[in-house]
């Protein structure tokens, strides 16, 4: 089913929950797989969703979160849950930018011994090299150790650095700087619905995590909380009142949950070092049905694991094609991208160089 | 209402020429066709515009072919010499379809496995066509077969696997083993391509018809009339004695019906064995033409005029074996 | 990072696959189409191929050794693999097959992948010396073509009739038992294979590749589960596999892209502002509609390609503009067309038949045209056809088709000056030379931004209309396990497979 | 906008209505059908009409070609053809044409043939219409039309299956963006968003075909064939008793043509004892027959009978006594031969392993009779019906099968016979009792009128004019040949005739049947070969036939086209008239000379007998013939007709012309003619004067045919 229009769809979800009259739902409905979750108190009782979302004139903002449009939650629970999510992204992104830099620089001597490595690279790799090793996080970036504020930062990175001496490049830390800043404004979620809504959602699955990197038994795991997650929908929709049917079925908050679950789960594979899980979790979580574009189902997060999982799998060509997903397009989009593209591009033709090409019709 | 004499003497040219109802006959007509079928062809193929050679992307291959066939050779030369290897069997190699292989055996493993399907449609046609004798059974069967092969394969191949998918969700009935039409092969889908042929290709309207129409001649026909005042005044006799007698009469127009239809059956085969997926001779010639392999083209049409040809050449001698005035002429 | 291999039981299980359209030749040295590469993949190994990291790993080689001038090469063979029929494999394979790949009589398609080997012989049966034309960085990986038995190759030329292609004999994974009568093929597991690095095991005892033409019941057979895998499916059927629990896809990175070619050759297209004012006047993302969901590109390259100029601004969809470029042209707009000293503007535009929804956009493309006076005749052409009118005797005015590339999306052959597969006829001196500098540099940012100026420059020239690419995927039944699949090739790493 | 408003069918894939493109698929069907009809007519309507027309040779030449083009079946045809023409409608309906022609030939040959059998094309050629006009105007035009219809829409149906089977799989029909309703449902069908066959885009083509194979499938089948009653359901059981045959007030309705069941013929009481012979007698057309076969219970399929009847085992004797016999089976299988009935009958025991064409005339009338005396596998029959037996029979043949019926009845538990004829002169001394049967026309139970005694024409004075048409030492082949003069191959049917007409004589020619009388009238008219003098008003007519002379032809409907109506048939005769510049005798004079001015709009097919006899002698007056060769004119007519008939071609023809009867009823001639010819194996064995007919010098078989009448 594809999410695309479920933008327009939430304002109108909201609007028309707030003029009906929410009666009190009386027995206690059958408990489903999903009991415990955002998803069930929101479906059980839509009362409580439209008062989170009407809570301090913040809905702009929660329908921005649904649309994972995070530069647009404005202030409020919403920004704080966005800005939590950028810091993900924004680490993601760093983490996929050393790694390809430094690859390039290591690989350099192997795939062009004739040229020497050039000036800007290797000063990116020191750049990199001194932010890392910094006590404290004071210098958020090199070039404007002053600035805090990410989108006065991210103003800054929609253009290439333009040294004297180096010539253009893009300074590998912006996206490490932007993380900093986000960790520095971020506090924690609140525990109550605010802080969960439209995020992933923990349910009892048959068989636990898997702790090694392979792929048959993250497929075992990832079907097995497919099947938890359809069957607990199927139960909640026919035990919910209609407004909560009426709120699942326009906003899709299942496929959001299972979308934002899965997206969890290969992020901490990632983190695991386990790049093969967090490859299959990623692709799992992607509606395919809208690809390459940001969607309720498909946040940004999803093409930075991929990229990331990629990159480190080897598939550089693969991490491209994710990363090119968050390339600004007019206003919107993430300008950090641009040297996390760049850097991996380079990557690519440098593993490519030596190959002839073979190509088809058809 | 005039009577009129038998004018004993009918033209003198006619009576001898059935003189010589020896089977010889019949054979030296059928094997006759089948030249003129095979000349035919090769005249088409000649005498139609652009040579199906130059179609080829290989220009290795073209350039042995044209050297093989002699493309160069003026027309009427390559028609005998097409002619002359179409009757003996040397066919050639294939060019396109399966480059090197030889086409009389290609062609001939073809028609072996169209072979059941062509026997079970036209049996299909004919017992159909046979006992469709009443006025609604006849009518129902030259309906059935307007319906064009073409939509009735489809709608019986799309039919049968929405039912069954639609049961198998249900959980009615296990995967039977034919599902998925046409892919899977089996029965089933045999069944299918012989309901498709047998009906859509028009052949059981067509035995219908006859049927229908040797009966209204016999009903007028003398000794049946005597047969049927004989046995009109004993009830009992009256079915069995006049029935046997009309079954008698019926094999002749069987044997008719059955060398009429099976020119469209043939045609029909081309489209059903390509619509369910059904290795054969159509399908051989499908593949043929797409990959513009002419001499496994030609190949399996003078095959089929073969066999039609002998179809004919075995219809004429049972007539004649049947029919005694065939037998022993005036 | 390795892949922990469960112990597949070989098990009597069956792996069923469909194609558009059964190979014609099985027979790498003729390999043209993408169902022939698949194939290929299944049967033969390479002296070198790809690790679930793309990266080279020796395969038939057991080690290489470059000399200092890095322009020659030995390159030491195991000695533990034989071929399906039992004989031994050699150096003298290698010699041959290469030698057969450059001889020009047997006019191989495969000829351009050995260009960089001048000259090769056996020393002792198991090692090859190489001699390249240039000195090689890392020529192992370029040594990934197709190795076949010497007796398939030995008399010179090698014949696309030679009874090889009924009975190939290969050295890999699988090897070809049966051509079965409905037109699909059945493979068996080489029960002799030896794998790369120690995994020797086949997960699959059987492949059968069966023949479904029409796309859209291949993706109802996968729902039917009469088939386990599908190598392309139609954007239109990703919704009703997607919500299906029984069935997974997989992205399937191709870099193909579809495009309109002029013909530079002959009028009307010889004259820059008629393309440029036909390119105008269409409005490609009504023709993309129809068939699917995909990206609009503005020149030779997948968006995803680090070749790619973002920068490139696609021609304006602009039916005013378009007119005046005619005119400038020298036609005039009469009541039922355009008009050059009297000729009316009328192009044809050929599609081949066999490229699934190339109907639907031909249509659409013509129906465009024909509002704005542009008289448009269609030529569907099947595979004999197309060979003949389009690449043999040039004879169309617009092309409608689909380029697909490997990882390295070497467009050269395509749009140089002297290129193979230069269709539109296209010559320009600058892009050669740009080419040119491309190819010598091995600075790989230097050969990007020369890559991105090509992009561009190509899109200037416009010898072609750039259409789109569409999102291409795989889609495989649950019950095929442990399944990674290889963006170009799809079965490289197919022996790791398993059915449950 | 409601989009469905817009397309009343929706649009397809690409967003083409479906609606207009189903109309404008049916340009390749009319396109490639029109093409297919017109390559199929063309070669096998003109070829199949040669081979009809012509028969012996060119016919089997034309008919091997026929099937040798037939044995290639037509797709595979049509397909290997498109590898070289390409494909599209047009080349499509060329092959599909070609593939057609031999079907569409061999169904027109048949019917063309069965007109040539039946002599049509030789009447219309014997009347002056030349050969080519004859056979593609009047056989094939006129009488073949309906064989064109149901030939063109089964090509049409052929086409549009096969053509939509091509363009859905693609390669080979109608591609896009061409519209037919194949490739529209192939598109439909690969471009199904999951509603698959419930699309519209689905089911417009496939309506579309189904309605219009429907439509031409209906075309393709001939005249609406019945369930024939009495062969398959049960008839109700009739109670079963030896003897008498009770039957009252039989009455025999036309229930198919008009709606009140025009009444045929009735009959009011009827019974018949053991041995005794029952003659049913009245004119011919009286529905004798109808009668008889009502009491053996087996009318005709259009025919509805009703009455009360009783009736013992019965047995029938058809007409044309061998279509009596099963031709697939001997005489011996057929009939019980007893000593006893092989006695009765008269058939010769030896010819019983002979199959029933096998026989000659007479002896297969003896093997009806075996056969209905003694049939295998069932009881003598207690009732014999016998339907005009007689007729067409010689005088001798004819006496002696009365006397072996007559014998019949008399021998022990013989049967009754029920014995229906026109012919008076056999029922005295054989019937014992005879039943009148009144047509619908007489009311029933009025008294048969029984013939005036013919008037003698007046004896003519020939010694001084020269005759109009004279022949000396004639020698006659027989067979039809273009070129009279070449003599034909082996023995002549006739040698050395002498015979001549003078003007005002009517002259009689008389022998049994198979005596060559027909050949002879033709050889007269140049149509067969013969050679010796021949001269007709002063010329030979062997060269290029003068029109002076015509024929009359036994069954009077051969020379007339009966799709056609009376005045505009006689039309044609009028300008053949005019081309030989007989001046002014137009239509309808003719009609007022044989007085069918009030039927001249009715189709030649809807006269009674009497009135197309006189259409044709109408048509014989506008030609101005000035003589008139007549086969068999009296055959089957009571004497009365006979007469009439005669005495109207004599007022026809004039006192200036001249008239040749060819009969094989001396008796019934004898008294209308100036002089009698006689033949006999193959010679003109007797000439006389009906005056001195009782002389003693005629010749032995003239004598025997005398006292036979």
């Amino acid at each position: 089913m594809t999410l695309r229009g479920r933008g327009l769809a939430l304002a109108v979800g909201i609007r028309a929950l707030g003029m009906s009259a929410l009666a009190g739902c009386t027995a206690s409905p059958p408990s489903t797989a999903l009991d415990g979750t955002w998803i069930a108190t929101v479906a059980r009782d839509p009362a409580t969703f439209t008062a989170v979302v009407d809570a301090d004139g913040a809905r702009e903002g929660w329908i921005a979160l649904h649309q994972n449009n995070w530069l647009a939650t404005g202030s409020g629970a919403p920004s704080q849950r966005a800005d939590a999510e950028l810091t993900v992204l924004e680490d993601l992104l760093d983490r996929t930018n050393t790694q390809a830099v430094r690859t390039l620089a290591e690989g350099w001597p192997a795939h062009a011994p004739d040229v020497p490595v050039p000036a800007w690279l290797t000063a990116s790799a020191q750049r990199l090299s001194r932010v890392e090793t910094a006590a404290t996080p004071s210098p958020f970036a090199v070039d404007s150790p002053e600035v805090t504020d990410p989108n006065a930062l991210r103003a800054a990175y929609t253009v290439p650095n333009d040294d004297p001496t180096l010539g253009t490049f893009w300074d590998p830390t912006r996206p490490r700087a932007l993380k900093r800043a986000y960790e520095a404004r971020a506090t924690p979620p609140p525990a109550d619905l605010a802080g969960a809504l439209f995020g992933p959602i923990s349910v009892a699955t048959s068989t636990s995590t898997p702790t090694t990197d392979d792929v048959g038994a993250c497929r075992a795991f990832g079907q097995a909380l497919n099947g938890v997650i359809d069957a607990g929908a199927e139960a909640l929709a026919a035990s919910a009142p209609p407004e909560g049917q009426a709120l699942l079925r326009e906003l899709g908050l299942v496929e959001v949950a299972r979308s934002r679950t899965l997206t969890g789960l290969a992020v901490t594979a990632l983190r695991a070092e386990r790049p093969t899980c967090a490859a299959w979790y990623a692709q799992q979580a992607l509606d395919h049905t809208a690809p390459r574009s940001i969607t309720p189902t498909n946040s940004p997060t999803v093409y930075a694991v991929i990229a990331a999982a990629n990159l480190q799998l080897g598939h550089v060509r693969e991490a491209l094609d994710a990363l090119n997903v968050l390339r600004p397009k007019g206003a919107d989009g993430y300008p950090e991208a641009l040297g996390v593209i760049e850097a991996v591009s380079d990557l690519a033709v440098q593993q490519g160089m030596d190959r002839n090409g073979a190509s088809g019709e058809n | 209402m005039g009577e009129r004499v038998a004018d004993a003497v009918s033209t003198a040219a006619e009576r001898t020429a059935t003189r010589r109802a020896s089977w010889l006959t019949p054979v030296a007509g059928g094997a006759l066709a089948w030249v003129g079928a095979v000349l035919l062809v090769q005249v088409l193929v000649a005498l139609a515009p652009g040579d199906a050679v130059d179609t080829l992307p290989d220009p290795a291959l073209r350039a042995q072919l044209a050297l093989d066939w002699g493309l160069g050779r003026p027309v009427w030369e390559r028609i005998l010499t097409g002619t002359v290897h179409g009757i003996t069997g040397a066919w050639g190699s294939s060019w396109t379809v399966q480059p090197g292989a030889d086409v009389a055996g290609m062609v001939g493993a073809a028609v072996v496995k169209s072979a059941p399907v062509l026997l079970g449609a036209w049996t299909l046609a004919v017992v159909v066509g046979l006992v469709a004798r009443g006025r609604t059974a006849l009518q129902a069967a030259t309906a059935a077969s307007a319906l064009p092969v073409l939509l009735l394969t489809l709608g019986l191949t799309q039919g049968t696997n929405a039912a069954v998918w639609y049961g198998m969700q249900r959980g009615w009935w296990p995967r039977p083993s034919f599902f998925a039409l046409p892919t899977e092969p089996g029965w089933v889908r045999d069944a299918v391509v012989i309901a498709a042929l047998g009906i859509g290709s028009g052949a059981l309207g067509e035995v219908a018809a006859r049927f229908a129409a040797a009966d209204a001649a016999l009903s007028e026909a003398g000794f049946v009339l005597a047969a049927r005042a004989r046995s009109g005044s004993d009830p009992a006799h009256t079915s069995s004695a006049v029935r046997q007698l009309l079954w008698r009469h019926r094999v002749v127009p069987l044997l008719e019906a059955s060398h009429a239809v099976f020119s469209p059956l043939v045609g029909g085969l081309v489209i059903v064995e390509r619509l369910c997926a059904r290795p054969g001779a159509g399908d051989l010639l499908w593949r043929a033409v797409a990959v513009r392999d002419v001499p496994v083209a030609t190949g399996v049409v003078v095959a089929l005029a073969g066999c039609t040809a002998a179809i004919s050449v075995a219809v004429e001698l049972a007539r004649r074996a049947w029919d005694p005035r065939l037998r022993h002429p005036a | 990072m390795s892949v922990a291999l469960a112990a597949g039981t070989a098990g009597a299980s069956q792996l069923r696959y469909a194609e558009d359209q059964t190979p014609a030749i099985v027979n790498p040295l003729f390999t043209s189409s993408m169902t022939e590469t698949r194939v290929a993949e299944l049967l033969f190994q390479s002296l070198y191929t790809d690790d679930h990291t793309l990266a080279a790993v020796p395969q038939l080689a057991e080690s290489g050794e470059l000399s200092a001038d890095r322009q020659h090469m030995t390159v030491r063979l195991r000695e533990d693999i034989t071929w399906q029929d039992g004989s031994p494999f050699t150096a003298r394979d290698v010699v041959l097959t290469v030698k057969a790949m450059k001889d020009p009589a047997t006019a191989s398609t495969e000829a351009a992948r050995v260009s960089f080997i001048a000259d090769l012989r056996e020393s002792g049966t198991s090692a090859v010396e190489f001699d390249f034309v240039r000195p090689e960085l890392r020529p192992e990986d370029k040594l990934t073509f197709k190795i076949l038995p010497a007796a398939a190759v030995q008399t010179l030329p090698v014949k696309r009739t030679s009874p090889f292609r009924l009975n190939p004999i290969g050295t890999g994974p699988w090897s070809l038992s049966k051509f079965n009568d409905d037109n699909s093929i059945s493979f068996a597991a080489n029960p002799g294979y030896k794998g790369v690095d120690g995994k020797d095991d086949v997960g699959i005892s059987q492949i059968v590749l069966k023949e479904v033409a029409d796309k859209n019941y291949q993706a109802k057979l996968l729902l039917y589960e009469s088939v386990d895998a599908l190598v392309r499916v139609l954007p239109r059927d990703l919704a009703m596999l997607q919500s299906n629990r029984k069935v997974e896809l997989y992205p399937y990175q191709t870099n193909s892209w579809w495009y309109g070619g002029f013909n530079l050759q002959r009028a009307p297209f010889d004259d820059p502002k008629v393309r440029q004012a036909v390119s105008q006047m269409l409005d490609v993302p009504d023709m993309l509609a129809p068939i699917g969901t995909g990206e609009l590109i503005t020149g030779p390259y997948v968006p995803s390609s680090p070749y790619y100029n973002h920068a490139t601004k696609p021609w304006p969809h602009d039916a005013a503009g378009a007119s005046t470029l005619l005119n400038a042209a020298g036609y005039q707009r009469g009541s039922d067309g355009w008009y050059k000293a009297g000729k009316k503007l009328s192009i044809t535009v050929s599609a081949h038949r066999s490229l699934e929804s190339a109907q639907e956009v031909t249509i659409n493309l013509q129906s465009q045209l024909q509002a704005q006076g542009v008289e448009v005749a269609i030529n569907f052409l099947d595979d004999p056809q197309w060979r003949q009118q389009v690449w043999r005797d040039r004879n169309f005015d617009f092309v409608l088709s689909q380029w697909t590339f490997d990882r390295n999306e070497d467009i050269r052959e395509q749009f140089y000056s002297t290129g193979s597969r230069n269709l539109t006829g296209l010559k320009d001196a600058e892009l050669d030379k740009l080419f040119d500098t491309a190819r010598s540099t091995a600075d790989p940012v230097v050969r990007k931004a020369t890559f991105r100026q090509v992009h561009q420059r190509v899109h200037d020239d416009m010898p072609m209309v750039f259409l789109w690419t569409l999102d291409s995927y795989a889609a495989l039944s649950t019950r095929v396990k442990n399944v990674t699949v290889h963006p170009f090739a799809f079965f490289t790493w197919a022996n790791e497979w398993q059915m449950q | 906008m409601n989009p469905l408003s817009l397309h009343p069918l929706g649009t397809d894939a690409v967003g083409r209505d479906v609606a207009l493109r189903l109309i404008a698929a049916a340009k390749p069907l009319l396109l490639g059908g029109g093409i297919a009809i017109a390559v199929a007519f063309t070669t096998g309507v003109s070829l199949g009409a040669v081979a009809g027309a012509r028969g012996g040779r060119i016919g089997q030449a034309i008919r091997a070609a026929a099937t040798s083009v037939a044995a290639i079946p037509a797709i595979p045809l049509v397909l290997v053809l498109g590898l070289e023409i390409g494909q599209g409608a047009a080349p499509l309906g060329l092959a599909w044409g070609l593939a057609c022609a031999p079907g569409v030939g061999m169904a027109i040959f048949h019917r063309v043939d069965a007109l040539r059998r039946e002599d049509r094309l030789l009447a219309l050629v014997a009347h002056g219409v030349p050969t080519w006009r004859a056979v593609a105007v009047h056989l094939v035009w006129n009488n073949a039309r309906d064989v064109l219809r149901m030939q063109a829409a089964r090509v049409l149906a052929g086409f549009l299956a096969m053509e939509s089977a091509l363009s859905y799989l693609g390669s080979a029909g109608v591609a896009e963006p061409e519209a037919s309703w194949g490739n529209m449902l192939a598109m439909a069908m690969r471009s199904g968003d999951g509603a698959g066959a419930a699309s519209l885009p689905v089911i417009a083509p496939v309506v579309a075909i189904v309605g219009v194979s429907a439509l031409l499938w209906r075309a393709a089948q001939g005249p609406a064939v019945r369930a024939v009653p009495g062969l398959h359901e049960r008839r109700a059981p009739q109670e079963l008793h030896d003897g008498d045959l009770a039957a009252t007030n039989i009455e025999v309705r036309n229930a198919v043509r008009t709606a009140d069941g025009r009444r045929l013929a009735h009959l009011d009481a009827l019974h018949a004892h053991p041995g005794e012979v029952v003659a049913l007698i009245g004119p011919s057309g009286a529905g004798k027959s109808l009668i008889l076969r009502a009491i053996a219970g087996i009318v005709p399929a259009a025919l509805t009978a009703s009455g009360r009847i009783t009736r013992p085992r019965l047995a029938w004797v058809a007409q044309d006594a061998r279509a009596s016999l099963d031709p697939l089976r001997t005489v011996r299988a057929q009939a019980d031969a007893g000593p006893e009935a092989l006695k009765l009958s008269g058939f010769p025991a030896a010819r019983l392993d002979a199959f029933p064409h096998a026989l000659s005339g007479g002896e297969a009338q003896r093997a009806a009779l075996l056969v209905a005396v003694a049939p295998r596998g069932a009881p003598p029959p207690a009732l014999l019906l016998a339907d005009e037996p007689t007729t067409g029979l010689d005088p001798r043949a004819r006496r002696s099968l009365t006397r072996a019926l007559r014998a019949l009845t008399r021998s022990e538990a013989g049967p009754a016979v029920l014995f229906v004829t026109h012919d008076q002169r056999l029922l005295p001394g054989f019937a014992d009792r005879i039943v009148p049967v009144g047509s619908s026309e007489t009311p029933p139970g009025a008294p048969a009128p029984l013939a005036p005694s013919p008037r003698a024409p007046s004896p003519l004075d020939l010694t001084s004019t020269t005759p109009l048409l004279a022949a000396s030492g004639l020698c006659v082949w027989p067979g039809l040949t273009r070129s009279p003069r070449r003599t034909g191959r082996g023995a002549p049917l006739l040698r050395g005739i002498d015979l001549h007409v003078h003007a005002g004589e009517t002259v009689c020619l008389v022998g049994e049947s198979g005596s060559g009388k027909t050949s002879l009238l033709r050889a007269l008219n140049g149509l067969c070969a013969s050679n010796g003098t021949l001269t007709l008003l002063g010329a030979d007519p062997r060269g290029e036939p003068s029109r002076r002379t015509q024929m009359l032809w036994q069954d009077p409907g051969t020379s007339l086209d009966p799709t056609l109506p009376l005045h505009r048939l006689l039309a044609i005769s009028e300008r053949l008239g005019r081309e030989r510049d007989t001046v002014g005798r137009t239509v309808d004079e003719a009609l007022r000379k044989v007085d069918l001015v009030h039927r001249a709009k009715a189709l030649a097919s809807e006269l009674s007998g009497g009135e197309q006899r006189r259409a044709s002698l109408a048509q014989i007056w506008l030609t101005g013939a000035r003589v008139v060769l007549a086969d068999e004119p009296t055959a089957g007519l009571d004497a009365a007709r006979a007469a009439e008939a005669l005495t109207l071609l004599r007022a026809i023809v004039g006192a200036e012309g001249g008239i040749l009867v060819a009969s094989h009823d001396l008796t019934q001639v004898l008294p209308l003619c100036h002089r009698v010819y006689v033949l006999h194996e193959g010679a003109c064995v007797d000439a006389f004067a009906p005056s001195d007919a009782a002389d003693a010098a005629r010749h032995p078989f003239t004598r025997d045919l005398l006292d036979a009448g």
